[in-house]
């Protein structure tokens, strides 16, 4: 058997948890400070706070409980199954996090002078090293604190270069099928978004792109494998087109748990490359958050990577350069999420160039495997194509058959054990399921996963009131989204 | 390491399910020309033990506030973080979560964060918090979007910002299409209908406790909006944000129990007026109701963010610093308001004592003498700064943050509630020692 | 509101976890292990094992599921509320968690030089004459790894105190509502146990202890307040009965967090304590363990302490002492529960003198205001006293009324969400339920405990099968337990 | 530090309730006589930022494996250990857990010491273990106490068994009324039906493979208990103690998982035939089935135990030590039969080699030339094996553990698989240096 599909029940009858606010009373108090060993001074009364801030008055055992609890109300990695499409939510290695808090890294002020932090920069120095190599960039800014940041970071280095030579561009092409992040970048980078369709393959239409590419255009940005998890043979007819008119190419990094080891975005054409350690490089999501998006480049734009980058001097010492005259600036008030870097060189080190290309070999393996035992009820939404490290199928004929949305069919897969996958993107699919099982989970897990799925194709026939009335499992039932957005109520 | 659980067999019989004779068939769709001709030139993997040595070596390699006694501010601070913030934040349900798209198994954090923004409600005097952002400086960054959102405007900053932070609007201000213009410290801003956003920080980037509201005041006559970058922990002592009259307020949330951890993971607070709220950045998270009318949280306002508004969005932030926002939830639970007034009170003692202490050491005198301060300050010496923080290290101190002001003879001197008063006077007679 | 009672429900349809085996896969495997970088070398032949053990073979994100799961389906102190009477199970500081944690106290080796180990050996130090002080004693031993084997040291102090007099003593008195380690005790000490009843009030009946003190006494163990939550009140008579034929009086430390900074055992008369750090000091009970029994003793006494003591030397530095001729020797394979007694010394630390009083008083506020709240639906069983810490009361009407029984109130007591109270201890009262709440708790926890209680007691006669059926929130309903030791199965 | 939430409406407030006026009442039961009349003389207590600071500077007083390289055991190692083991068995769920009494409270922990004791039954090859025990010494003692519940006979003890364990042995058995024979290596012993109780240890003391098969053979033809001293982590290369005849067998379970700790908390393994599960001392752990017949794990046999025999049962143990069978449990499953076995075969390898170099330094031989030894061997010094060690220190080596054998010049040296060749052959310069 596999314990997938199986989490256990707790303890105690269904109910939620009250907030923190509610356990409120006054003048109880979790926290202690030492005396004041120094004479008493308060602010100036011009300055001063009239009425303290209504803060919740509990004891530490009702933080501990409250929080506790509510962290069993949630669904992580940790325990279960979590095929995310486009989130690669592999095993987060507790290894990472044990070395991540060892005091020397997580007790360093980031301006601190450099010779008493010269292992946290030679630890940035290796690891850019290692993502310069994997990506086939030559050099690399860590300071972006997630993906999107990344994004931006590459295109105002698209907007520096072409400043630079008194260039006026102002669109940057993105597939149809591109993630929200993408256009939204472009906007914030001050170019203009200009989508480019998918062919019926599911690929760019590279003759749409030919009509698309002129003078105007600052660059093109791209996911490879693409956001359907389709590799896009075409790139090099892709990049060759963009470059000729004078643009650049951009590599989201999304995807990248797909090719390590096997390809290279720098191989493939790409001058800008960002990359979310928080999906590859296995650096726990947090909830949300934090991740990394470090950004690397070809040698041409390196002068215009952000500042400050870290740099080895004569004596071997390293230290955070700041003097950048062609650079975009700073994205980012520090040195970016350092704790989060400790974790992805610590994933980098432990694998090496062998196990992170067995890595994108498994994820490869798993997606396509899953993909085999579901299609029939859960069509591919383009068959044409292999799947790599993610697959997205559609639930656009059990909706026609059976008026089961891909929606239903999700919250139908919480009640028999599993979160479900990514719904409804990428837009351009109707009733989007699109699933990244990658390489950590096991066959038997795979296996039991997809006879679920396949549970609630024959379910959305002969009882749909299963996936209408799902989840029933959960310390709260289907929620309204629509009274949340209308009703405003965003704090106690 | 390895990670992936495959055995021989599964491998051999999961090839044979997806119709498959070779894993090199799964690749088989990339072009020849730009497969990668060689072994990535990375060294082998390596065990967990080796893992640890590797990294453990690393660590030493630094010297921190573990070693050194900690007078470094200018934006990170070393407060005490108590056990419990990350005896529970540090919960793999939490952290090994993603962002809580399917809300029915994600109660746990969308509650949490909507504690938080409470909690921040309640801090800045504002009306609406989102659920974190990268940083304090990006925070700024955002706020000035949402103002230039509104009106797309000139966008004025007091002198009195951190450095790091005008640096930052300077970046982003070249893709979004403005120069932040600094505004000189007591000058008289002439601020017309061509301004989006005022931006003045207090405590300002020193220390010091300059007024804003009249700033501010002027800020909003010309229809501008007012964005105060504020420190979390002085609110207990501090007048809010929305009582000096700020539009939106934006906060470095490091200090609300998370470590130092050089630079990041760190939290970006933004806190806002309810009129502002469709233009707010990142993630929000609505109370609601389910099916059987209990009660809930989700994502809400959904339709201003980039998944869904693309290029029409302000910002285009996806994963944000939700597990700061979590440790801030639970270390602003643990303050609760009397520990939040007593800190508060601790670090403006402790730091007004070491600035007499300090301003003792001959040659050494405030940056600016009779201006009022928080938990920082900022001192004249007579010594190229960054000099002399180097010479306080064989003291084992971390004795400031070294201006680029009075020509790179200012010091900045941040004073914690962890800094005691034999600290401080330790740090007086190193002071005296390396400048004698 | 209160959390309490309302434990969360999680995710996923009710099912159990398959044991760890059951994820088995030949060829899996979590661990790697560094190059071997020397000759390799075998074992001979003669000493080879031949098959290898059959041990699960799993991956690490295998492991990491299967105990998370675990986790959840186990009730602890963080989740709620655990009212066990004689447990004390009280809220356990994270703090002290993170300090047991330091490298210097975590990796040291039990058989270093004390020139490398002089910070743990000054913390003992400093331990033992703060519990010396609690308790008022003269000296005090760390090395037992819990209270049982504390009581052992003490009798065979006892047993080498009688030797070196030269005196046959062959019995030693408990009371007969004495926990079951005295009496255990008693008989590994070599001793006869020999039970003196309580008198109506609960308390040891001090004519019958008269006729049972003679000169084959070798002494008595006694719990104060004792089990039944109650004050001996005539500890001086007892104590000088004991002492006026010769016999020695222990302590068994159990309850000790009733009367802190209140009271002590050696101003009481007792010549030997016990203390249990996991219960008055808030050491984690760890699921069963580990705790730490550290053993106090009079003067007179302490040459007789395991070997080795903590000494400190002229110079100041501190030693282990070996050299002790009349010391009954080693209780422990080295210094004890080391870990344990760091984090009981935090607690002292933490809370001072004032502190550890203030608990006692609250602690004995909880349970007196939690009696109150109850008493009507269960009496006490000795109404007469007043409880201290904690109270035992009876479902003997209940079951007389409506047949059911203490365990059926127990079980119930789950489905309402919370931990039931120890149950049929002790043995000389019937249908025991002895609550302890410990000072941790806040007044509503309490009054929701207490309504819940009392629900069950109103239930027990309208709808009795809610308790006969009970509890079917959790993991598994009631389980077989004849049937568990009639058809063994106690491996996989 | 404050754990107590009462505020004081809730004491006034509960005094009310309970019929009390005062915080005095509750005690006045205690006769006055009796009552304390100082304030315990305690300092007063401190917040948790001084509590860590207390703490740590007593951590950092000691210089621990951490900071030295260690080549000490003598029953306690330095073994690596994985991070998965404490992320899980720290999960607070299980740590703040008392024993397990309402089981359907509590599947968590009991299914996870049924995994237990079904590893440590597969590890031994012997039919039943029990949730454990105390500590590998305390584990002997018991071991003793339940063949003597069989047949209250003599305790004889072999030479090759830890003096700490022969010690305790000693304490305890003046209670039982035992006095342990020790019986000379390679002694041949007259065993009568008066013996209840033949204990070696293998390997060693000194880390030698010395048969134990003989020893237990007579054991059995005069109808005694024999009983093993085992080295769990030996189990991949080395016979298991069924094989060589135990009875019972015994072991430190310190290695499996769990932190040198300065001797404990430790765990105590104990596994046995069926025919004496009856005299088995602790918890045992046995499933069955609910109501509706589902699978599910409880305490057994619990008739054997102090709470229900009292005065009969053969051991008194309540409180064990589960958390560190949790973490044990974690780590054989880390490990798998591979892992336990390339675990071995990597510990006697680097042993050996640390012997050849250390024996190439003048002066120094092994204890015992031409005895195998696993992990562990003994070696004959020029100078008294203590200040030997003492002057390693120097070299940042922890050198091994004193022998009182050859007059105190043997040093036991344990080898485990952390130990690189690196550091074996600075062991092996330092050595040169030292008695240089
Ligand atoms: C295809 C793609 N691009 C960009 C992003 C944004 O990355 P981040 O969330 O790290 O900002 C994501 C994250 O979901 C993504 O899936
Ligand atoms: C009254 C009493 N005495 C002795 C003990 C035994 O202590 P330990 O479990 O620490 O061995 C207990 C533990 O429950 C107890 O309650």
């Amino acid at each position: 058997m596999t314990t997938e599909g199986a989490p256990v029940r707790r303890q105690g009858p269904p109910t939620g948890e009250g907030t923190v606010r509610d356990l409120s009373r006054p003048g109880r108090r979790a926290s202690t400070l030492g005396p004041l060993d120094v004479p008493d001074a308060i602010v100036p009364e011009a300055f001063a706070r009239r009425r303290p801030a209504d803060l919740p008055e509990v004891s530490e055992i009702d933080l501990v409980r409250h929080y506790t609890r509510l962290s069993q109300m949630n669904y992580g990695v940790d325990t279960g199954f979590y095929p995310l499409g486009s989130c690669t939510m592999k095993y987060n290695p507790k290894a990472a996090e044990e070395v991540a808090a060892f005091p020397g890294f997580r007790r360093l002020h980031p301006l601190q002078p450099h010779a008493t932090t010269q292992g946290a920069l030679e630890l940035l120095f290796r690891l850019e090293a290692m993502l310069c190599e994997i990506t086939g960039m030559s050099r690399a800014t860590l300071q972006p604190p997630a993906g999107a940041c990344g994004e931006t970071t590459g295109l105002l280095i698209m907007r520096a270069y072409h400043e630079e030579r008194g260039r006026r561009r102002t669109k940057v092409i993105i597939p149809d099928s591109a993630h929200g992040t993408n256009p939204a970048s472009v906007h914030l980078g001050g170019f203009q978004a200009v989508p480019v369709p998918s062919d019926a393959r599911g690929l760019v239409d590279v003759g749409a792109l030919e009509k698309l590419a002129n003078e105007d255009v600052a660059g093109l940005m791209l996911t490879n494998p693409n956001t359907l998890g389709l590799f896009e043979e075409e790139i090099d007819d892709i990049a060759r087109i963009v470059h000729d008119v004078g643009g650049l190419v951009y590599y989201d990094g999304a995807n990248l748990n797909a090719i390590l080891g096997r390809c290279r975005p720098g191989d493939m054409g790409f001058d800008i490359v960002h990359i979310n350690t928080h999906k590859t490089f296995a650096t726990p999501h947090g909830g949300g958050g934090p991740g990394a998006g470090p950004v690397g480049v070809v040698e041409e734009l390196a002068p215009y990577l952000p500042s400050p980058t870290v740099e080895r001097a004569d004596d071997g010492s390293f230290f955070l350069d700041r003097d950048r005259p062609r650079s975009i600036g700073r994205l980012h008030g520090f040195n970016g999420n350092f704790g989060v870097l400790v974790r992805a060189y610590a994933y980098l080190v432990a694998h090496g160039a062998d196990g992170l290309k067995e890595n994108s070999e498994l994820a490869a393996l798993n997606a396509n495997y899953l993909a085999a035992l579901v299609t029939d009820d859960f069509p591919l939404a383009f068959p044409s194509g292999r799947p790599m490290h993610e697959f997205v199928a559609t639930a656009r004929d059990l909706k026609e058959r059976t008026g089961m949305r891909a929606m239903d069919v999700a919250k139908r897969m919480i009640d028999l054990g599993f979160h479900p996958p990514t719904v409804y993107f990428p837009l351009v699919v109707p009733e989007a399921l699109m699933v990244e099982p990658t390489e950590t989970e096991t066959k038997e897990t795979l296996e039991a996963f997809a006879s679920a799925l396949r549970r609630t194709a024959e379910e959305a026939g002969a009882q749909p009131d299963l996936l209408r009335s799902a989840p029933t499992t959960t310390p709260v039932g289907r929620l309204d989204e629509a009274r949340a957005a209308r009703h405003l109520k965003l704090r106690w | 390491m390895k990670f992936a659980p495959h055995t021989e067999d599964d491998v051999r019989e999961m090839l044979a399910g997806a119709g498959l004779s070779s894993i090199d068939d799964l690749f088989a769709q990339i072009p020849a020309e730009v497969r990668l001709d060689h072994r990535l030139d990375i060294a082998d993997g390596v065990s967990e033990m080796e893992l640890a040595a590797d990294l453990r070596a690393l660590a030493r390699a630094n010297r921190s506030a573990e070693d050194l006694t900690c007078f470094a501010g200018g934006g990170a601070y070393d407060h005490y973080v108590p056990s419990i913030v990350w005896a529970l934040a540090g919960r793999s349900e939490f952290y090994t979560s993603y962002t809580p798209y399917q809300p029915e198994l994600s109660q746990g954090v969308l509650q949490v964060l909507f504690e938080y923004q409470s909690m921040i409600c309640e801090l800045t005097g504002l009306e609406v918090s989102n659920a974190s952002l990268y940083d304090g400086a990006t925070a700024l960054v955002e706020a000035v979007n949402m103002a230039r959102a509104r009106r797309a405007g000139r966008v004025v900053v007091s002198a009195g910002v951190d450095e790091r932070y005008v640096e930052a609007l300077r970046t982003y201000g070249r893709g979004s299409g403005y120069e932040p213009e600094v505004l000189p410290i007591d000058a008289r801003p002439d601020l017309g209908d061509d301004v989006a956003a005022v931006v003045a920080q207090f405590p300002d980037r020193t220390g010091a406790l300059r007024p804003v509201a009249d700033l501010f005041a002027a800020a909003a006559a010309a229809g501008a909006r007012s964005i105060e970058v504020f420190d979390p922990l002085s609110l207990g002592v501090l007048a809010p944000p929305a009582e000096l009259g700020a539009d939106i307020a934006v906060a470095e949330g490091q200090c609300l129990g998370n470590h130092l951890n050089y630079g990041g993971p760190y939290l970006g607070v933004l806190a806002a007026r309810m009129e502002d709220v469709r233009r707010m950045p990142g993630r929000i998270v609505g109370e609601t109701l389910d099916v059987e009318g209990r009660v809930g949280y989700v994502l809400t306002l959904q339709a201003r963010e980039q998944h869904i508004r693309r290029e029409k969005a302000n910002s285009n932030i996806c994963t944000n610093q939700t597990l700061m926002a979590i440790a801030a939830t639970i270390y602003l639970g643990w303050l609760g308001p009397r520990g939040l007034e007593e800190l508060g009170r601790q670090c403006s003692a402790r730091a007004a004592y070491a600035a007499d202490r300090l301003c003792a050491v001959g040659g050494v005198e405030l940056l600016h003498p009779g201006v009022p301060f928080f938990k920082e300050f900022a001192l004249r010496l007579p010594r190229p700064s960054a000099d002399v923080v180097d010479d306080l290290l064989a003291h084992d101190l971390l004795g400031g943050v070294p201006l680029p002001d009075a020509d790179g003879r200012a010091l900045l001197v941040a004073v914690t509630e962890k800094r005691s008063r034999e600290e401080i006077d330790h740090f007086a007679r190193a002071l005296a020692e390396v400048l004698a």
